[in-house]
């Protein structure tokens, strides 16, 4: 780790590898292996289409509701192929698609969303953390899991992941403090898409940029361009191989845009101009580095045609998944509350089998 | 004026406005409570009305909205904000307990902190985790503050209203649940003030005391057992700080038997409170003990068992079953 | 091994020594707890014996300590960490509730969170502002979390092992005013575990429920009492969450009159819900209602006011003499 | 306001004007008027005797706690002396010395160390917040006076105090980020003392420095040598003067270092060396001042006497005022909880008046 100012700023613009028209931008940074670049873009594709499956499920009310990450897929696809099957990944609510391509099943990974239970899926087994809710709260607990694993020397880094607006929330300071204070190995990821809700990241701060927050700590702040899959491969695979060289905790600012509402529920129109969105469109993540690779040979139509289909696979996945209706068990209200039920809970539990059964007597 | 038919988000829409209207200093703010409206809209049409100085967004942390709204109240201002959720309010907690309720103590008297901090809050509207605390324990435990919860349109119209004349920080509730159900009310009329509790509907065979969005579920339960041929009355408490031992005991003297129906989790809560106080002073008039229906002692669960934690009109009707009927 | 007259300060601090030397996965971390020692002197030594990285200070930001306890929680350590004093554990709410309770709940039963929170609480030390909260109803009101305080050093050294050992979140209360109080104690002796009250003092003609600092308060009491020929029998309630109904409820049906004694203000508190509980239960064996002798509904006064607002032993006699004898 | 991060950035090594021997060091910023330093000298005199006189009130038993600053008088003062009378200080628990510089009544100032009652003086009087024990809680107050007169176009400008170790709280984030997206005139003052009562400053940042924290708010950091009271008067001087001309919040670090333990109750031998502290007595901020001024002819022995005897009436105050034992009315603990007691407050009231009366009967 170092006190040095000028190590610990992060570059005045953005790291682009490849420029929205699809060609290589030629910076210091290294291009990540074509190898690594189409594995993103099937990761990208398959992302999508969970998006766009997702948002049709909560039309056909099969999700209560869901906060997409549509134009955001390279920041979720990327954050997690530079992850080790030892890491961990601390996500939010809206990272969803991370979580999927982390490699959890679809279905549980929108237990939450779908109002079945709190989190679907085993965050021990996954090295997923539940998704968070509350903002910036988890990135305390992802120092924590990081910690733990330092003591025993095992090789973990974590992946904390959370928005621009979860930025302002002291619970963002208190993290990156305690990582940088103790030189833990997590990578904290901001996925800066502009908006917080209707909130506009001028509301949410007047910085030169979220990555100047980390000289504050003492941690090295970073700026990658969040609709390049290649820039954040090598962006934040670098952060991975500092913070697991020991080197401390990393903060990475992606600069991306949230081209569709906060969720479902949400009414952009209020607050913003079609106007404003309309550019971000042709920024799309997925089309930019399919032109790379096709202009370099690395995807042609076949290809690309099998990956749709293997996220149409996902997509049926989803849909059978959760156009079956489930029961839900009362008894898991009082299960898991403690590792033991308390008597009181005991009670309370009996009351409700009691009208139960009266109901069924009845 | 005559009555109209409106929603409690319609009329707490009202009250913000009216307020702002006839009073400069008073403020609001909070997370996407300008441009957007609030995410239930509760803010809508304020900014346009006002400007940005008297209704606008901040920064994403709720610490810092309580943290700076007392330093607001503490110069000449009166600030309204709201939590974006009753789950989210949480961060501010060390401001609201430590500073929001204390600070006119702390001073012997000389700042008061008359600010507003509206929560929407308490379940039933299928919300995620996180999304459906009923929270008014922490804060109806908390001296120096004031905790209300109005149960319709009317009420939260002047309650609102009375909250933010109130020189105090006041805790309002706001029932999710019932933002959006409509009812009859007339603006104009004076409600009673914070602290007094309100004889909902007249019975004769036991008390049913509720608050917020706990208030049409006991009235509805009154409504059943009337089919039965069992008369409740209904007490709607309005106001838990300062809390109207009269009313309500006078109530429960009345009838002799009383069920407490609250949604949060039962223990050491609000309801607890009230079964201790009334049974203090009510004891030989009671025929049974007072008993409590409320939610069970669990994390809020997920949409689709939220209906098992609910108090509903069984839960309570067989409650009220219970009172020892036999020994009266 | 033999009793031997220790402080609870030492009890405890030999509790997180043998917890540590018996499970390397224990960990002890908060503000000054280090080479300090803690302002309390209850972590001293510790990172003698175990090193840095078993026993450390952090930066100083109670919701930073806890959140990062959480996160070593879910990946195999068993943290223990110190809120400096009971009001400076306010900016750790969000986490307490909506992560330490909960992780578990969540995860349907997945990841648990084995931590133990350390809150020297409560007064009667002549300490200023925000160093004496009894903020035990918050804790008690969120569901996922166990809450226990010790009233004498045995207790204290058992209890903290017990809580160490258990699988989820644990508030421990420790009283601040009994830190330095000397009593005989075989730490080698099993105490009964979390869950469980235990009659600290037979009686026959009522019953003190008590926990914590007022437990000392109580035995006094019922000492004075006796002086005057009413036996009083003393419960100590050491675990409010999970809550004795059993022990708690035989005890008041043996004597049929009870007072709840607690420093905390007394609305919605765990008082209001012993006394809402056990009336509830035990109704029909009640000569009287259940009283309750608390602090009052105020902030805590600063130090030379302190004596007014504790619950006293002649306030409690007094309360004790209110139970309507004559009726009996 | 600006985002250029140059401007933002606290200069490499604290600012000093006049070294520990006395001698002008040369920089780019202003020393000083005489007038102002001469004036500072003597509150630097009066404050170092309030503290020694508060040091022996907790020893003979009339203060319960006390919390000194001896060794950051150049701070307590310098942070007063740069305010307008309509300007607004938000002190913590060890900022007593600089209350009474502001012109409090030293015993009122003293109530909350006393025992008596939570605080003592009339805030909106003085214009000086109720000490803050909470750490950081009290900057976002400070944000909010300062919004709060900035909307009714007043010219106030609102001094935030704390310390190292407060800086890690995340209200002290929250406070810094509303300040700058609000444009908010508040100067954040960090007493850096190298101690939060046992921790050192490693274990509280790994960042350069703590005014390295500003950037990440768009607030301009600034870095002064806290025993150096010219130093301290043109640093902060500086910051009121751009608060108050619109250009935002602004953050100032002070380097200072307690020489004494945290209060009468701590024993800093089980966490640092005698030999840690002395270096730190050699750069005393009241002889510095002093050999500077006499070596201008700008202070004679005859004047230093004069403030010498005017802090002794202040320390003599002090005695009288703490001397006397304070009646406490058990009413007041009733009578502030709110405007209007509640019912269930008068009926505690009540009771005790009872207990009372029927104590005096017997
Ligand atoms: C502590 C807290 N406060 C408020 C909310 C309500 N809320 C949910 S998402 C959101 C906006 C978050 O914005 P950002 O961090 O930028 O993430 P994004 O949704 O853009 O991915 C808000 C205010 C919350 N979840 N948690
Ligand atoms: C929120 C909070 N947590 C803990 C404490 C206990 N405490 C009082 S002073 C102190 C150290 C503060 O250090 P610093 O901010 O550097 O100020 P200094 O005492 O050095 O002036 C601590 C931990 C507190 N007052 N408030
Ligand atoms: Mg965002
Ligand atoms: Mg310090």
């Amino acid at each position: 780790m170092t006190r040095d100012a000028a190590l610990l700023l992060p570059s005045t613009e953005p790291v682009t590898l490849i420029d929205p028209d699809g060609n290589p931008v030629h910076v210091g940074q290294d291009m990540p292996d074509p190898q690594a670049l189409v594995h993103a873009y099937a990761a990208l594709i398959a992302a999508r289409r969970f998006n766009d499956q997702a948002n049709a499920l909560v039309r056909q009310g099969r999700l209560a509701v869901y906060p997409s990450s549509h134009g955001q897929e390279a920041c979720q696809v990327a954050c997690v192929q530079v992850l080790d099957p030892g890491d961990w990944l601390f996500p939010t609510y809206r990272d969803s698609a991370a979580i999927v391509a982390r490699g959890v099943d679809p279905v549980q990974a929108l237990t939450l969303l779908r109002g079945d239970w709190h989190s679907g899926y085993d965050p021990l087994a996954t090295r997923v953390a539940p998704q968070a809710t509350p903002l910036a709260t988890h990135l305390l607990h992802a120092v924590g899991v990081a910690h733990a694993a330092r003591l025993r020397g095992e090789p973990t880094v974590v992946m904390a992941v959370c928005g621009d607006g979860a930025t302002s929330e002291g619970d963002f300071h208190e993290a990156l403090n305690f990582a940088a204070v103790f030189r833990t190995p997590v990578v904290f990821f901001i996925q800066n898409n502009e908006y917080a809700i209707s909130v506009p990241l001028a509301r949410q701060t007047a910085a030169p940029s979220l990555a100047h927050k980390g000289i504050g700590y003492g941690v090295p702040g970073a700026r990658v361009d969040g609709n390049d899959v290649a820039a954040l491969l090598s962006v934040l695979g670098a952060a991975v191989d500092r913070a697991r060289a020991g080197d401390g905790p990393q903060l990475v600012e992606a600069h991306t845009y949230r081209v569709q509402p906060h969720t479902n529920a949400d009414d952009p129109g209020r607050y913003r101009s079609a106007d404003e969105v309309t550019p971000w469109l042709a920024r799309d993540p997925i089309t930019r580095v399919e032109t790379y690779l096709r202009g370099r040979g690395l995807l042609d139509d076949d290809t690309i045609a099998g990956y749709g289909v293997d996220a149409e696979k996902l997509a049926e996945t989803m849909r059978a998944g959760l156009g079956e209706d489930t029961v839900a068990d009362y008894r898991d209200l009082f299960a898991h509350v403690y590792a033991e039920p308390t008597p009181q809970l005991r009670e309370q539990q009996a009351l409700v089998a009691d009208e139960l059964s009266r109901e069924e007597a009845r | 004026m005559a009555a109209e038919k409106l929603t409690m988000a319609n009329a707490l829409n009202r009250a913000l406005r009216d307020a702002m209207r006839a009073d400069d200093t008073v403020l609001m703010f909070g997370e996407d409570v300008g441009p957007l409206g609030g995410v239930f809209r509760i803010t809508d049409g304020l900014t346009a009305e006002f400007g940005e100085q008297r209704c606008f967004d901040t920064p994403l942390a709720e610490s810092g909205i309580l943290g700076m709204a007392i330093g607001m109240a503490m110069n000449g201002m009166r600030p309204v904000v709201e939590m974006q959720f009753d789950a989210f309010a949480y961060p501010a907690f060390e401001q609201l307990v430590s500073h929001a309720a204390k600070m006119r103590n702390r001073t012997r008297g000389r700042v008061g902190v008359p600010l507003v901090i509206r929560v929407p809050y308490a379940g039933g509207i299928g919300g995620v985790e996180h999304h459906c605390d009923s929270s008014e324990a922490y804060y109806a435990h908390t001296p120096g503050l004031h905790v209300v919860a109005p149960s319709d349109p009317a009420d939260a119209y002047g309650l609102l209203r009375k909250a933010i004349e109130s020189p105090d920080p006041v805790l309002f509730l706001e029932p999710k649940k019932l933002y959006f159900s409509r009812s009859e009310a007339d603006l104009t009329l004076p409600v009673p003030p914070i602290g007094t509790a309100v004889v909902r509907r007249p019975g004769t065979d036991a008390t049913l005391i509720a608050y917020g969005p706990a208030v049409p579920v006991a009235l509805e339960a009154a409504e059943a057992a009337a089919q039965e041929g069992r008369s409740l009355q209904v007490v709607d408490l309005r106001s838990i700080v300062p809390f109207d031992d009269e009313t309500v005991c006078a109530a429960v003297r009345s009838t002799g038997r009383a069920v407490v129906v609250a949604e949060a989790a039962g223990f050491a809560s609000v309801s607890s409170e009230v079964v201790a106080r009334v049974t203090e002073r009510c004891f030989h008039s009671l025929h049974a003990p007072i008993r409590r229906v409320t939610g069970f002692d669990i994390p809020y669960p997920p949409p689709k068992l939220e209906h098992v934690h609910l108090p509903s009109v069984d839960r309570i009707l067989d409650t009220v079953d219970d009172l020892q009927w036999e020994d009266s």
